[in-house]
Parts: structure tokens; C-alpha cells; sequence
């Protein structure tokens, strides 16, 4: 498989067309806006927290096929969660993509995640694959703030 | 085809970089110069020789090394001026790069002196500026209480010069705008708002970081109230080094304004309680000067003199209006900007329907070309034509024909390989 | 002779300059390393490599070259990190010299903010600093109606600590000074000061031009209440090229700091009526960085750490010590500054009774030796000795004692070449 | 002769032991101060401009042979001549230092002065030499003004 198509998976292509979870929900305890200011990609995202659960991850980006997958993937993997196993699948896609391609994936972590994996060897996509992600964990942080 | 620059092929020989591969074994492909140019290897040699036999502070310093490099510091103050045709040497200072000038102006005009801009006062920009010409004027506005206002663009990438007289008034203390957009390739009509500006007494400021590279700029040849007050450009833009920045102002102007960084070399005695300063250029240059950058940067103004500023305009306007001919033959593909290539700067904007910037770049970078993805720190240009980023392709002195038929071949790959026929 | 760095001549082979001839044929005895040093082939080097093959725009650029010229670029900032045990590298932020970096500082205490400096403040140098260490503070309390106080100097080049507890007090809100003096080679006290101002809530801003090239700097290590809140220093001094800087803060502290210079890179987002920031190291780097000299500084600490910083300090006592004895037997020589080797730093100001310093370096001159003649960018600390001038002698990692017997033999021409006998 | 030989002629160093008009006197139109700001050397020095003649530079000079030389050289040449000429004599000084060595001195003009051609070879020192002649024409200009 060339660079290239070990970067796009037809996983993370799918994703782009049709990304689950978007659209901004309510309720929610925060919402955060994160850029990414070398290209201007963007996300608002709102997090609804409840019972220790993340119960409801919503969005609107706008972005390349990288950051609008990995918002989508990222949703699927945490709504529904506990907040602390939440965290730790964060966690693992945060050490996948700053492997520089030298980490094996967990698949029974990741799932969809693991296609994000060619991503990791090109260092300026990184940005894009992780901006969602780091909404969510301000976000999460934020609405755990709120309820205590 | 008319008007490439004769003997490209030598021309390229002279930039070691592009003998270099990518992607695993392809040639490089360079069309991101409107970001960076690439060096010719005389400006490497110059900083080189410089550093392995030359080196030491200047002025400071009294021995024969200092002297060396005080001559060879100062020697490209003159290249630079006659670069720019200044009317004087003086007036030419080194900043570290485009950005650094550019807050110059604006930074000092926050402090006494009978520039100071205050609350009623206004500062005219415009919606295509680079952020490097936007956010050092919103800091002063927002810290003085000041005004800042700027001109629209219509919708083929002009500025929008019908309300002039309705922005450009007594209140107006600086009117500061780009020669050529970084982003849209558009020639602002410099004489035309310059007049206007000196109507009503604002000082100009120019950012020509766009245009140094590719068009001649001849200062003494203006008219004097059609001349700028200030004009910036940066080294590495103009096949030199990074480091290095210039800000050429009427010594009038800068005798005017109080300094900007404090420091060594730009004082002329230091007590305790108070320093006097020292006349331009020096005044404006606090510390040790980027000394190697300067040489290198003489070397690259230099180089491009050797070439003629007008044949390198005439090798871009060939190569542009080629590329835009090569563009029109994409489907979905928009160009954001001038179409008439004559009538723009290099670089060239797009976007294709259904791909996102990123991906293109992405693309095109497998296969060895190099092309600039996101807002091109211009998102107000940007969101003014309702996109978040583009594709950017920018050529110089050193790019061929055949370089765009090859990104047009990738262009029409990457709407495949997203499957977009 | 103990404490030379052991090899000296094979690590004087890695500096071309030292093999050159001066003044018709004799050998470059270089001894005006305070003012700026020599560079070694390998800084040389990552520059020539970098520029022929990498060249390209950091961060905004997303092709190969880009990620390349990004990835050498943060990589130098984290040797930088490494080089002064900084907390946090993205404390680490690059500027253009030293200068720059104490005018970022002093600049941004000027506007709104947590850190503010207005009437009633205080901010406190000292008489033995640099220019670049007290025109910025000058500028900032003249502009902003605070007050500028200065440790004095006791006759033996140290600081005068007696007034401590009325120089610093709860209107302090500064205290800035210099590690190691560049014209009396003192050495100040730097945790035993930091400790006091801290107590007072006052912010610390340590210049270490003088101490990064030749002490062990390892800011993790120091206690908290003793760690400067600011560190400085200016590439060139340590063996790495002009045009950069670097300014370690206080991650705390800079995130309380509004910006300096604006434009791209620095910003989060802008819209024509206002602009987010970035995060640091970003938020202080506006523009395209000095990216060349950025890998330069990389290589060049790099090379220092590899020689190891306490073998350099040793050698640099070790030719201080030798040089000091050697200067005792010229008649009518005085030393400015502290007698005792390992309390000071490399630079040996000095004059001579009947010589000018202008004359006294001329003549070393015309025998090969370059030194510095003049007030050092030191104006006030001569004042204090009651001089308008003096010859400093300067050594580095690459001096050996056989220079410092030829500087000393120099001298004593010097003298007979006036009639002093 | 080496060039260090030529740098310090006699002349100078007769001049620079013993400087002719030192000190500062009355009457005088201008008083300038003037520094080199690279090394700190100054000079404060008065101009007495009456009938057309410069009828008296005096000052009061810190700084090397080559400065404290040249002011007392330039007052020589300067006092009691018409102040064209004294001008004239200014110009021609000027021509000697910047002509790197390559400009022959008329010795009619400059009389001692001519001793310095030797500096005009050695950058650095040139500021040096100049410092009390820029001093001198920027007081008489002061005074011409002043008479005005
Ligand atoms: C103690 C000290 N501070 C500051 C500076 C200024 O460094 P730069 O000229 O590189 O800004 C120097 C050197 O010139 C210095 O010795
Ligand atoms: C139009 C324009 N202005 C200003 C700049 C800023 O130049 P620098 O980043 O070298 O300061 C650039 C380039 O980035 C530019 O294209």
C-alpha cells in the first residue's frame, strides 16, 4: 500500500462522507470552539455529561477529510462511555498519532481508530486527525467543572 | 513560450535544492514560493565565506575581522537600497523580517511624538492584508483607542475603491495596505491611494513582501506625493535568508518617531537616568543586527539585479498566465482573484469542488510537488469570499512550463483518487 | 596548565576562521569573543544543509520540505530547551538577539495586563548592565510613568547589596539583571537575588548573554523561589550565528504577558475586528522565524553540550586566571573588575596609564591580536570607574595560553611603541 | 614605513602630547556636544564666529591620539581663516578620510592635517578622526544662524 492510500483508508474516506454524530445537540453542559491556526480548520463542539457517562458528543466542522473523519470516529468511540474509560481511549489515539507510525494500534481500543494510523507518519496532518479530539477533552474537563 | 527568463535551465542550476528528490525518488516540484523562494548558491556562498573568514560584531568592533564585517554589513545596506532605488542609504533599516517592520511602524506610533496616534485618530487597511498587516495595527488601535477601519473587496479580488472618501479622511493618520495579495495575486494601485492618503496627511505604509520578489521598485522615481512613506519586504521571499527583514521610511518619518527597541547600537550616550539615540539607521537597530543574514540578503538582491526585476515580472506573468490557462482546465476548480495575468502577482489561489485544500496538497505532495494548503495567513481574504482555506500554487524565477503541466496532471489525479468523476 | 580543555588543538581544527592570517601574513589571535564568538564547521554546516536541501516555510507549509524545515526547526527549540534544563519547551522562545528578547519583556509590561507597569511602580537594574538591559526598562518607565532604580557597584566590580531591602520592595515590580557582566566579568548572585525580588512579588529577568557561553545553566534544578522568571541569551555568543535569540520564560508568567509583535503564526484566529492568540511559544513569534539560524543555534548548543559546559567553564577559568597573571606584570595596567578567577567570567577590561584603549587595541591589532576597545555597550559601569573607555581582552573555548603570551608580549610593545618607557 | 608607522605619524602623536587651543573659552555663539557612540569619545567645543572669520574654536576632548590629534590639527588650520575657507578646508579634510587611502592630500590646504592620510586607511578610525571636525561645522552653523 502506497503512503498515500495507508493515509486515506477507505475507513476514514467513509467517515468524511458521511460523518456520524454531527450537528450541535442539546443538552450539553459545554461547548468549546477549537482552530487550528495554521490552516484555519475548525470544530465547536458540545459535550453532555451525565452519571459519570459521556452521554452525548455534537459538532459542526469544517475541516479536511483527516480532522472531519477523526471527529466522527471520535464520537462513535466515546458517546456512551465512562467519562475515565473515555479519557483513556484519548489517551491511546494521542500515543498512536504522535508515534511517528512506530505505534501499533489496539484495535479493541480504537476500533475505526486504528485507520488513523498511516496519519501518524505525516507530522502536519497530525494537527488535523487530533483537533477534534483535543475539543473534546477541553470540553469534557469543562463539563465536569460545571457539576461539581 | 514568450517571456520566460532565457536560459532557465542555467537559472535552475544555480539553486542546489531543486536537484533534490521527494517522495521517494521524485523530482521536486516547487511551487511554494510565494511562502518561501528558494537560495541560489551565490547567497549561500556569501554567508559561507562570511562565516568561515569574516566573522565578528560590527561597528563595536576595532580590529581587522570587525572591520571586514562592518564593510561587508554595510555594503548590503547600499545593495538594498539600490534595490529599491532609495533615495538614501540611511533610510534603509534591517528588521528580522517583514512582520518585525511592520510593528515598527505601528509600535512606535503608540508613543509621544508628532506621529502619535490617539483616541478620534483612524488607521485605514484593507480586507487582503496579510495578518502581518493586520493584527500590529489592531494592537494599536485597541491600545491607543484609536480606530481601525479598512477597504472592502469586490468580487474579483480588487479592492473596493468606491467608498474612499468615506474611509480616507482628516482623521486618517495611516493608510496601510499590500502591494500584491499573497493570496488573490492582486496589484493594489500603490500611486493612486498613496496620493489619496497625502491629501489628507496620513502617512503610507506599503507591504511589499509580495512584490519585491517580482516586480521593480524604483522609490526615487516616484513622485514624491505618489511615493509611500514606508515600504517593507522580507529576506527570504526574495531568494535570501530568513533573519532578515527590511523596512525602507523617508528619513523625514523616521526622525519623527520615537524607538522602537531599546539597546545597544541604537543609542548615542547612555546614563542611568536617561539615553539620547542614535540618528537612522542605527536608531532602529537595537542589538547585534542579523549581520550574516544582511550579507546574504546583499548577495540575493544582487542576484535578482543581475537577472532585471523586469524580466523576472516577465518570466512570472508567463509562467501565471500559463498556469491559469493549465487551472480553467479543471472541473470544479474556482480561482479566487484576478484572472488577467498581466494585471496579478504569482500566486495563484484555488479551489476544487469536493476536495478540501489539505487533501490536494496532500496529493500533489506524493507526487513531488509542493504547494501551500489553508488560509495563507490571510483568513479575512478568506472568509471574504465565503471559503476557510484554498490551494495555493506560486511560482518564481526558477519555475518551468513543464512544472505546471505536471501540477495540472496531479490536480486532475487528485479529483480522481477522491473519486470525484 | 589544569582545567584546559582537554584537545585544544583538535578543537580549534573545527573553527575555520582560526587558520586565517591578518595584517600581511601573522596568525588571527582572536580574543573578542564577548563580543561575538567563532563558529564551528558543524554549526556551519547544518546551516549549508539545511538551506540546499530543506529550505522551506515552518508550520503553515504541509509538504515534504515543510515538514522537514518544521521538524529541524522545533528540534532546535528542544535542544535549545535541553541546553538550559528549561521546564517546558515551549517556554523557549526564539527572537533575534538578546536585545529582542529583553524588549519583548520590557515592551509587553507597558499594556493591559495582570502584569502591568504604571505610576508608583518600580522597576530595578543595575549600573553594570548592558544597554540592552537598561534601555528597555528606561523606555518602558519613562513611557508608563514608572520609576527606574540601580544597584550601584562596589570598587571591586561586585554589586552593592547594602540598599537590598530599599532598592527591592513592594513597589518592585521588576528586577532585572545581567548573570555575568560583560565588561567587569562579574559574576552576580543570581539565586540569592531572585530569592528577594521574589519575596516582594517583583518578576526576575536574568540577561545570561555572558553566562550562557560558559556556565552550566540548569533552570529545572534551581529551587523554584530562586529560578528567574525570565532568562536570556543571543545566539552568536554561543558559538551558533547571528540573527537569533532566545528568550526563556516562565510559562505562568508569559501566558499573563499580553502580545509583542503581531502578525502571522502568532495568532489563533483573526478577523478584520479582532485577533485570538496562540499558545505559547507561538504568541511571540510573529512572522516567519529565523529558521536557518534556529538549526544553527541547534548545532551550536549541541556542540557546547558535547564538549560539556563545566569543562568549558574550567577552561575559560583556567585562561582567565593564566591571562590576569600575565596582565599584573604590565606596568601601569589596571584591571576593572573582580581579581580572583573563579568568580568571574571571561572578559578582562582594563586600561593602560598614558594609552588610549583605541590605540592600545590598534596596535594589537597590527600584530594579529583583535580585541575590544571602548565602553563595551557598558556606558554607566565606566562612569562608575571613572573612565570613558577600556581595551577588554575576551576568551573562548578555543584560546589557548600560548594567545595569552602573545597578548601579553603585545602589550609591553604597546607601551614602548607610545614612549611609555 | 609599516602601516601602523603611517597611522601614527609624529605629527599626531606631537599633537595628541600637546593639542593646540584646548580648553574651553569665552566668548563663543555655540557650544556643541558630539560622541561616537561605537567607542564613547566626545568632545564639547565652542565656536566664536565674528566678521566672516572664525575667530576661535576652543574644546575640551576625551579620546584617542587620533581624535585628541585631530582637534587640535583642525583648530589650527581653522581659527582666524574666513569661514568659507575654513569650510573649503572642512571638504577637503572630509575627502582624505573617506577616500580609503586612494585620495592624495593637498598639503597647501591641510598642512598638518596631511598626517592623517594613513588613517584613512583603517575604517574603524576614520569616525575618530572626524568626530571634532563634524563637532566644528555643526557650531559654526549654530552660529552663523545665531547671527542671522
Ligand atoms: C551582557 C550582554 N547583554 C546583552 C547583549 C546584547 O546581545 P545582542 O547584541 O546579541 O542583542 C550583550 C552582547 O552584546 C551582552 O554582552
Ligand atoms: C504579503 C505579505 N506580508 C507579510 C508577510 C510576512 O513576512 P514574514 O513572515 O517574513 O515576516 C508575508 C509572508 O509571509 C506576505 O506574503
Amino acid at each position: 500500500m502506497s503512503e498515500l492510500d495507508a493515509l486515506y483508508q477507505e475507513i476514514i474516506l467513509d467517515h468524511y462522507k458521511n460523518p456520524h454524530h454531527a450537528g450541535l445537540r442539546d443538552p450539553f453542559e459545554a461547548e468549546v470552539h477549537h482552530v487550528n491556526p495554521t490552516c484555519g480548520d475548525e470544530v465547536t463542539l458540545r459535550v453532555h455529561v451525565a452519571d459519570g457517562l459521556v452521554s452525548d458528543v455534537s459538532y459542526d466542522a469544517v475541516g479536511c477529510s483527516i480532522s472531519q473523519a477523526s471527529a466522527s470516529v471520535m464520537a462513535d468511540l466515546v458517546i456512551g462511555k465512562p467519562v475515565d474509560e473515555a479519557m483513556a481511549i484519548h489517551e491511546s489515539f494521542l500515543t498512536l498519532m504522535q508515534g511517528k507510525g512506530q505505534v501499533e494500534p489496539d484495535e479493541d481500543v480504537l476500533e475505526d481508530g486504528i485507520a488513523f494510523a498511516g496519519v501518524a507518519k505525516f507530522p502536519a496532518r497530525v494537527k488535523c486527525a487530533l483537533l477534534s479530539w483535543m475539543a473534546w477533552k477541553d470540553a469534557t474537563a469543562q463539563s465536569l467543572e460545571t457539576q461539581s | 513560450m514568450k517571456g520566460l527568463l532565457p536560459e532557465l535551465e542555467v537559472i535552475r542550476k544555480d539553486f542546489p535544492i531543486l536537484e533534490r528528490t521527494v517522495s521517494g525518488g521524485l523530482p521536486l516540484i516547487y511551487l511554494d514560493s510565494a511562502n518561501t523562494s528558494q537560495k541560489p548558491q551565490v547567497v549561500i556562498d556569501a554567508m559561507v565565506d562570511h562565516l568561515e573568514h569574516h566573522n565578528a560584531n560590527i561597528a563595536r568592533a576595532m580590529h581587522t575581522l570587525g572591520a571586514e564585517s562592518t564593510e561587508a554589513f554595510e555594503a548590503a545596506r547600499d545593495k538594498v537600497a539600490a534595490f529599491l532605488g532609495a533615495p538614501s542609504r540611511d533610510e534603509v533599516i534591517f528588521t528580522k523580517n517583514a512582520s518585525e517592520a511592520l510593528n515598527l511602524i505601528a509600535g512606535t506610533l503608540a508613543w509621544k511624538g508628532p506621529r502619535q496616534v490617539g483616541e478620534g485618530d483612524e488607521v485605514v487597511i484593507t480586507e487582503m492584508e496579510h495578518h502581518s498587516n493586520i493584527v500590529p495595527w489592531q494592537l494599536l488601535t485597541e491600545r491607543t483607542g484609536a480606530t481601525l477601519r479598512w477597504f472592502g473587496l469586490t468580487d474579483d479580488g480588487q479592492l473596493d475603491l468606491a467608498d474612499i472618501d468615506t474611509l480616507v479622511t482628516e482623521r486618517t493618520k495611516v493608510v496601510a495596505f499590500t502591494w500584491v495579495s499573497n493570496m488573490l495575486g492582486t496589484i493594489n494601485p500603490v500611486a493612486e491611494l498613496t496620493r489619496r492618503a497625502h491629501e489628507v496627511g496620513a502617512i503610507v505604509v506599503v507591504d511589499a513582501s509580495q512584490a519585491a520578489p517580482q516586480l521593480p521598485i524604483d522609490l526615487a522615481a516616484m513622485a514624491p506625493e505618489e511615493r509611500p512613506d514606508v515600504v517593507v519586504f522580507t529576506g527570504h521571499k526574495v531568494v535570501g535568508p530568513t533573519g532578515i527583514g527590511v523596512l525602507w521610511g523617508r528619513a523625514g518619518l523616521l526622525g519623527e518617531l520615537p524607538p522602537f527597541l531599546g539597546g545597544g547600537e541604537m543609542i548615542e550616550t547612555v546614563r542611568m537616568e536617561r539615553s539620547t539615540y542614535a540618528p537612522i539607521p542605527h536608531k532602529f537597530e537595537a542589538g547585534t543586527p542579523p549581520i550574516t543574514e544582511a550579507i546574504g540578503l546583499g548577495a540575493a538582491v544582487d542576484y535578482l539585479g543581475h537577472l532585471g526585476l523586469a524580466a523576472v515580472r516577465d518570466h512570472e506573468h508567463a509562467i501565471t498566465a500559463y498556469a491559469l490557462d493549465g487551472l480553467a482546465t479543471i472541473p470544479g476548480l474556482r480561482v479566487l482573484g484576478p484572472l488577467d495575468p498581466t494585471r496579478r502577482g504569482g500566486a495563484i489561489s484555488f479551489e476544487i469542488d469536493g476536495v478540501h485544500p489539505h487533501d490536494v496538497a496532500q496529493v500533489l505532495d506524493s507526487r513531488g510537488i509542493a504547494v501551500r494548503a489553508g488560509h495563507h495567513c490571510a483568513r479575512p481574504a478568506h472568509a471574504r469570499f465565503g471559503v476557510q482555506s484554498s490551494t495555493r500554487m506560486s511560482s518564481y524565477l526558477y519555475t518551468t512550463p513543464s512544472e505546471i503541466d505536471a501540477l495540472v496532471e496531479a490536480l486532475e489525479y487528485t479529483r480522481s483518487y477522491f473519486k470525484l468523476d
